[in-house]
């Protein structure tokens, strides 16, 4: 079935205030920061978003908690070079964090794409990520219950998709957006190329075009990295 | 002459971690100082470093300009792919980490204990908390070794008695690589095994939080890097 | 003439179920009756037929002497990739099955109940019993359609009252397409849809081990198949 | 890190009585045969086996069974079109059946692989597949726990191997063998062919070398469906 091929600013469009949104990108790695952009544009507020980090610079992740759109993150690592504005925003009381670790929120994102809904991991037993959770021994060694990560939406960056929406990525791009592509209601794929159907082997297809919703072109995307390390900011 | 004058640069550290790691081995670099291991592999070994992001199989970065911030290690920092790389998107990467698959995992750390304890993502109220991927190497990989300055910036010291900030992994460490010393963590104990020439044992043990044995000590001596 | 003589080819019976599949559809073939469907998409509408040992979007089998058994359905039939195909591997499969995202599961039925419960993986003692993707599918397809001889080699009804086998899924039938009916499966009762020209309503429902509401009873017809 | 490659008969030499054998395949598309029948000549018993299926005709997995060395089957999916071997072995009492649903089967091997040591799943719920085993409502959906599965061998027909063991797969002949490849203690890629490092592009890799503990080649292997249309039996 051919996927809605639209703008990003037609793809955000429904995001809905207090929507829970998952991001794609490791750093700037993947980072699909024209989709993020339209989602400013677009207004939404009171999110709660899914990422690996918390935004860098003044663009992408970190503009939107600037424009003070987003109640609450969840991810691993928000503290890098310059994280700043979730920095600011988090010692502030303004936006609440939900910290994962790493392997298990891409687990839980998963388990939410794969019909799983909840887990035994015995990461972060004797810490205190793992306090409030239910904790059992499996086989001698105590592991902790970790539920579905379920999103409202997914932006993600891939690099093509055919017209069916099978998507390939591009080198360490790929990271947690395979895994997101599964776990959210509604799926938009910004690519940098739709190909004819039959254009990408059936053995080379990461995403199968049922996880894809709508895809967001993008011919010149940026690398939200290099945007940084411009200084670049956004809007 | 203060200890100070004696103390590895970062890629001495890198370097002289990367000395241990065995042919063929599987090893991930960990945000920090780990990720300059890959530059260090020791000539006639070939050593497959895995990164959290999803990738099995790379070297130190690319030539200045050529960067692809497509292809990163855990720092984000820009690498280049190795011969017979693989690379896979975060579930399958974590899967491969907390499944005991990789023989190593190189970890920063804020503080660690002599039964082995690691903290390396808070510093307690008052700051942003990070945990990445540590939790699940900690958990997963056969093996895990940190790389760490000695003393804190204020001269504290990181190997201490008990760790006070909350932890990453229980009874995981066993090997730290300082800008001073090489210390194994066995038996409950810490164990002085290289010490960088023009520090005294005395010093070494009065930076540090807990008792070093010191049957054994070898200089820590590393290139020019 | 019989009830018998009216009875629709196993061919027919995929043709109708094929019918109902709806433009874009992206639709699971159990093993069995099931997988022929492939070879019926209706004219003008694209259908994604996935197969659980790993693949989304074929079509029917290749001609006699082009099969490569490299290429199956959940039968072991050979099949042909359709155009966007993609292959992944069983854990991705039914990772697509139990997390919902597909539309249609057809399977095939030992017996069915009103209130949507299927039986299709064990005839109890005395039997081996296989239940290979079923009870996945019956968990996590958005609809569970059956195909289905309307009797037993014996005669004896499939639709029943509670079913008597060991239990597939719970609640879990939309509709059943047999060699002699359509019958919707809903609130809690069997709903006769459509039935072929021939057999009367008394016999379908001396057929049937539970009543047959009908109220709007077309007729099943297929082409020649 | 470069794999040994070995015959098939070096390379299941080491497999003692009792193990437990993974065995890609589902029927015949994935079945490493010439490295099943290694193991039918070196003579191991008393095994427990691994695979979707319980083997066809009078090769294969159904040879192991017949000549004896099979204890224990753990599969989805024992009857097909000519299971004889299996059936007879069965009904008379001397094999054990493990019926797993093919869903939870691969997911639990996957979880073996990934240092999940158990996980809930609504498969089988409220049939007689989930007696036993421990339940627990999940938002508002009852569940039950299943258990990693691990294997002492796993035997996988992939089709290239490059020199460091990452593999691909011959379309739908992927199926379990992927997952295997993560469970086992050792595993043996059965491959056509053994490629120079670099030949396989880093993202079309569907099996990372640090899986694959030795390779098997079988340059002319037979396709299973293919020999046991001909009748083919093995020894």
């Amino acid at each position: 079935m051919k996927k809605p091929v639209m703008t990003p600013t037609d793809a955000v469009a429904d995001i809905p205030d207090g929507a829970t949104v998952m991001i794609s990108g490791f750093g700037g790695s993947g980072a699909p920061v024209e989709t993020v952009h339209a989602l400013i544009d677009q207004g939404a507020r009171h999110l709660t978003i899914v990422n690996n980090n918390a935004g860098t610079g003044q663009i992408g992740l970190a503009a939107l908690i600037r424009e003070g759109r987003v109640d609450k993150v969840i991810c691993s690592y928000p503290r890098t070079s310059d994280s700043r504005v979730f920095t600011e925003a988090y010692m502030s009381g303004r936006v609440e964090l939900e910290l994962v670790p790493q392997g298990t929120l891409s687990e839980r994102m998963r388990a939410a794409g794969a019909g799983i809904p909840a887990f035994f991991t015995p990461t972060s037993v004797g810490t205190p990520l793992a306090e409030g959770k239910q904790q059992q021994e499996i086989n001698g060694r105590m592991c902790v219950l970790e539920n579905a990560l379920h999103a409202d939406f997914a932006l993600v960056k891939a690099d093509v998709a055919d017209e069916y929406g099978n998507l390939t990525y591009r080198l360490t791009a790929r990271n947690f957006g395979p895994s997101m592509m599964t776990a959210a209601k509604v799926t938009i794929a910004q690519v940098r190329e739709v190909a004819p159907v039959g254009a990408i082997d059936p053995a080379h297809v990461v995403t199968p075009g049922v996880y894809t919703k709508r895809i967001a072109l993008v011919e010149d995307a940026a690398q939200e990295e290099v945007l940084v390390r411009q200084g670049a900011r956004y809007p | 002459m203060s200890w100070k004058d004696h103390r590895l640069t970062r890629n001495q550290m890198a370097w002289r971690a990367a000395q241990d790691v065995h042919d063929g081995a599987y090893v991930n670099l960990g945000i920090g100082m780990p990720v300059l291991c890959s530059a260090y592999v020791p000539e006639g070994r070939h050593v497959n470093y895995q990164s959290e992001n999803g990738i099995l199989g790379f070297g130190g970065p690319p030539p200045e300009g050529e960067e692809d911030f497509d292809l990163i290690n855990a720092s984000k920092g820009a690498i280049t792919l190795a011969p017979g790389a693989s690379i896979f998107h975060s579930a399958d990467s974590f899967a491969m980490i907390r499944g005991a698959h990789l023989d190593i995992a190189m970890l920063g750390a804020f503080q660690v204990a002599p039964n082995g304890d690691l903290a390396n993502w808070s510093t307690g109220e008052g700051g942003v908390p990070a945990v990445g991927g540590a939790m699940d190497l900690s958990a997963g990989a056969e093996a895990v070794r940190v790389l760490t300055t000695h003393v804190t910036k204020d001269d504290a010291p990181k190997l201490v008695a008990a760790c006070a900030l909350p932890l990453t992994g229980l009874q995981v460490v066993d090997r730290v690589y300082t800008d001073l010393a090489v210390v194994d963590v066995a038996e409950g104990r810490f164990h002085l095994r290289e010490l960088v020439p023009g520090v005294s044992r005395d010093e070494i043990q009065a930076l540090t939080g807990a008792p070093l044995a010191m049957d054994d000590v070898k200089p820590l001596e590393a290139p020019s890097l």
